[in-house]
């Protein structure tokens, strides 16, 4: 993954959603041990800083854990709850932009409503 | 620990003042990028810092001494700039052989490692590189010597974007494994932002603002739409940049105060563009007479 | 971070790195005391005395003029050591101004015994292709074959002589630095002093020149080397370290 | 060396130091430190060397040996009373520093022979001794005193006059010659100490002659024209 440094979301913020994306595909599974703030860094070619900054979110969400000495944890149900969280915050804020943009070209909700079924049905088709 | 401490610094060159009144501290172990204009005072600083210059007046500490023809500091510093000379008589294999005596951390492995993976030919001499090859091998030098401080001035200059990528991957790669305090002076600051930790902003011999970068980041917000909106919208806020770009359309640089984008998005006319590190320094540092763009308008 | 480098360890590894640097320097010795050498072979000085009957010619040979080479070099070479490209070096690695002194110092020490025996001894090379070169009836042999006693002797005092001159050079370099007019001022101040006062200037070089006892010889000579270098050292602490 | 004089030798010495230095920028550029260290050693070596080879070349075919004259060490400071005190000696072959140039025997038929002399043999000291016999011969000897250059004799160096007997006429003749001496002098950095330093050195280098001598020993009774006012009689008794 490359980082985008132009985008409105900081890096480091993009750091702790590639772990929880990580964490979601199961390349990190719970009670692992996660990448420490260096080899963050070199992985991502970031100040070791910034890539803590990015840890201490996962820490701060209970979706790591430290141990003392030995580095941060993928804390139990820590999949569990990034889904959770995802469905309630990013997706909501997402549908937020969407909703706004929709506004802003004069969609009506309705319209809407059946541009996000097409799209879902397209995607279903996709994988059979 | 702070490594470095300026207590009112100021130098002057008869009277061309290249440094004013600058306090600041730097940390040990940290990556700070020294960013500013040509002329803003950025070599004269480092060069105060590596004892090079004796302050006009004000103090500086390194490793709390005074730095200025000082041997101790001098044995914990190595100072790359591309006025670095080594003697004719050396070919790079042998430089890389003698500087090795000075520095107690050198790392061999390294310094030939980086050697033969820029493919220098061992048996030419400094002198005879070009600009570039010569900032590259200078570089190698800066990293292998592993000072506790390692300064690099304007160490990219001359080189290609290729290389100047590796330096930085270098250079982030050897910090992580052998972390020190490193000072970096640099213009091409997009290039740096990512590994450095902390910047200290130069503007015309004074402190811009010394902030690590992660908080630079959510320094400022730009904002796009119609004229009236977003003057509205900035009542009460602070601007730093604003620039006309089309009829009616302004696009406004403002400190971020605690505001979440979703207030700004709520308004539907208004866009809110990220501010990257580089433009805010220019806008920082830039003089109030409205831009280039402003000497056309005339 | 280490804080116990101390001064002479520094000043010893800058000693080992400029005398490696400045190898080179042999070359143009050796350049300079071989072209010497062929000046030396149509004599140093000669001398005719004619009587009715009889005329006579002679040639002196001696190192004299090799000598005279070798201290105009070390000179340039103290020189050198000033300029800003060899401070450039110097401070480019672990460096204070006093260990650069020191260092120099060292590095001049050691041309100095170079030169000092190089320039002595050519003499010899001189005599060797005057004896197969020349028609040997005209030689003599007076001071042909050597005496340990008297080249030691020579060595020294040539060495001495150079670390005068080497000193003498090294604070041309630094007043140089100080400031540019001093390249004219310095030969412009000797000369001016011998219109002004021509005793005094002989009087100097015959307080070198003219003492006959090596002891005393010696100390003159060491102590204002030393004097001289240290004012060298002091009239640097003027100035910033590197621009 | 003049005022003038030094400047000028001083810029030229400038110039080819400078050829020097340019030179060694561009051997440097194929030389490593090492090399160069190398060169220094042998050159150094070299030099060594020759100073043993100096030490072991055969002192044969000198012109000038350190001693030239016969009869002892005569110090250059003493070549004038050494000419001033032969007059008064009566044997010159014991005589120190006296160098016997010639020698020549005529043999005479007349008893009486009037001996003749070339015009202006000036610089001859001429002595006459006569022999206890009449053996009807002359002997002729010629002999110098020292001559030196600063400190070397070159005595041996002089060719003895031309002496011809022809006609009952004795001619001595003095020979021009021209010598071309080489000689070695300490480098000024080691005459300082034997108190001829630079600054005094012409004073070292001074030229002395000395003086011709002839010695005839005539038979006994052989007439000489006593009214030659440069002969010296030398009496037996």
């Amino acid at each position: 993954m490359i980082l985008n440094s132009d985008s409105m979301k900081p890096i480091y913020i993009q750091i702790s959603e590639w772990l929880e994306t990580e964490i979601l595909r199961a390349n990190l599974k719970e009670g692992e041990r996660i990448y420490s703030q260096y080899q963050l860094a070199e992985m991502f070619n970031i100040n070791p800083a910034t890539a803590a900054k990015g840890l201490n979110i996962l820490v701060d969400e209970t979706i790591a854990y430290k141990k003392r000495g030995l580095g941060l944890f993928v804390a139990p149900n820590a999949k569990q709850f990034i889904l959770h969280k995802r469905r309630s915050q990013v997706l909501k804020q997402l549908i937020n932009e969407i909703v706004l943009e929709a506004k802003h070209l004069d969609v009506k909700e309705t319209e809407l409503m059946d541009l996000i079924h097409q799209v879902f049905n397209e995607i279903e088709e996709d994988k059979e | 620990m702070t490594v470095i401490q300026g207590e009112n610094l100021t130098k002057s060159y008869g009277k061309t003042l290249a440094l004013d009144n600058l306090t600041f501290q730097i940390e040990e172990n940290k990556l700070t990028g020294l960013i500013g204009r040509n002329g803003a005072g950025k070599t004269t600083l480092l060069k105060l810092i590596a004892g090079y210059l004796k302050p006009s007046r004000g103090e500086i500490n390194v490793f709390s001494h005074n730095p200025f023809d000082s041997l101790q500091v001098s044995a914990n510093i190595i100072f790359i700039d591309n006025h670095m000379a080594f003697p004719t008589a050396f070919s790079l294999d042998d430089i890389l052989t003698e500087v090795a005596h000075y520095y107690q951390n050198w790392n061999a492995k390294l310094a030939h490692g980086l050697f033969d993976y820029f493919s220098f030919n061992p048996k030419q001499r400094h002198g005879s590189l070009s600009k570039g090859n010569q900032s590259t091998f200078n570089m190698i030098i800066g990293l292998a010597a592993r000072c506790p401080l390692t300064i690099f001035d304007e160490p990219t200059s001359g080189m290609d974007s290729a290389v100047r990528k590796d330096f930085y991957r270098a250079l982030l790669k050897d910090y992580l494994e052998y972390p020190r305090t490193i000072i970096l002076s640099s213009h091409l600051l997009s290039e740096v932002e990512d590994i450095l930790e902390d910047i200290l902003l130069l503007r015309d011999g004074t402190k811009c603002l010394h902030q690590s970068v992660l908080e630079l980041k959510e320094y400022a917000l730009g904002l796009k739409g119609p004229k009236q909106t977003v003057l509205e919208r900035l009542k009460g806020q602070e601007i730093l940049h604003t620039e006309e770009f089309a009829q009616g359309s302004l696009y406004a640089v403002i400190k971020n105060q605690g505001l979440t984008s979703q207030q700004f998005l709520k308004h539907e006319d208004l866009e809110l563009l990220p501010v990257s590190l580089e433009d805010l320094c220019i806008y920082l540092t830039g003089n109030a007479k409205g831009g280039i763009d402003h000497v056309f308008k005339q | 971070m280490s804080l116990n480098n101390n001064l002479l360890s520094i000043a010893s590894r800058q000693y080992v790195y400029k005398l490696k640097a400045n190898s080179s320097g042999v070359y143009s010795l050796i350049f300079i005391q071989v072209l010497a050498l062929l000046f030396s072979l149509s004599g140093i000085q000669s001398m005719s005395s004619v009587s009715e009957t009889l005329r006579v010619n002679v040639k002196y040979f001696s190192a004299d003029i090799i000598i005279s080479f070798t201290f105009i070099w070390i000179f340039f070479m103290s020189l050198r050591l000033t300029s800003i490209n060899s401070k450039t070096m110097d401070f480019t690695l672990v460096t204070n101004r006093l260990s650069s002194h020191l260092s120099n110092i060292g590095l001049l020490l050691t041309t100095i015994i170079f030169g000092s025996i190089s320039s002595s001894l050519m003499g010899f090379v001189l005599k060797i292709i005057m004896y197969f070169a020349f028609d040997r009836s005209q030689i003599g042999v007076n001071g042909f074959y050597p005496v340990f006693s008297d080249i030691l002797l020579g060595i020294i005092t040539t060495g001495l002589y150079m670390t005068l001159i080497a000193s003498m050079g090294y604070l041309l370099g630094i007043l140089i630095q100080i400031h540019v007019l001093f390249v004219v001022l310095y030969p412009a101040a000797l000369f001016g002093l011998e219109k002004v006062n021509p005793q005094m200037l002989k009087l100097s070089f015959d307080f070198f020149a003219s003492e006959t006892s090596p002891l005393l010889f010696a100390i003159r000579i060491i102590l204002s080397s030393l004097i001289v270098f240290s004012l060298s050292c002091l009239l640097s602490n003027r100035m910033e370290v590197r621009k | 060396m003049s005022i003038i004089g030094l400047p000028i030798a001083v810029a030229i010495l400038v110039v080819v130091i400078m050829l020097a230095r340019k030179l060694g920028t561009i051997v440097v550029t194929f030389m490593s430190w090492r090399k160069s260290a190398i060169i220094a050693g042998v050159y150094l070596l070299g030099l060594i060397l020759s100073v043993v080879i100096a030490a072991v070349l055969p002192n044969h075919g000198f012109g000038l040996m350190e001693r030239s004259h016969t009869g002892g060490g005569i110090q250059k400071g003493n070549v004038w009373t050494t000419s001033y005190s032969i007059r008064t000696q009566k044997d010159f072959e014991s005589q120190p520093g006296l160098y016997l140039n010639s020698r020549q025997t005529f043999k005479i038929d007349q008893r009486a022979v009037k001996l003749g002399f070339a015009p202006n043999p000036g610089h001859f000291q001429i002595y006459v001794e006569q022999k206890e016999a009449d053996d009807g011969k002359i002997d002729v000897s010629t002999y110098s005193t020292p001559f030196y250059v600063g400190e070397t004799d070159y005595t041996k160096l002089l060719q003895p006059p031309k002496v011809i007997f022809q006609d009952g006429l004795l001619v001595i003749e003095p020979v021009q010659q021209t010598l071309t001496l080489k000689l070695f002098k300490s480098n000024f950095t080691q005459s300082q100490f034997e108190g001829k330093n630079a600054v005094n050195l012409q004073n070292g280098l001074s030229s002395s002659f000395g003086w011709s001598e002839v010695l005839l020993r005539v038979p006994k009774s052989m007439k000489i024209d006593k009214g030659q006012n440069y002969l010296q009689y030398l009496d037996k008794d």
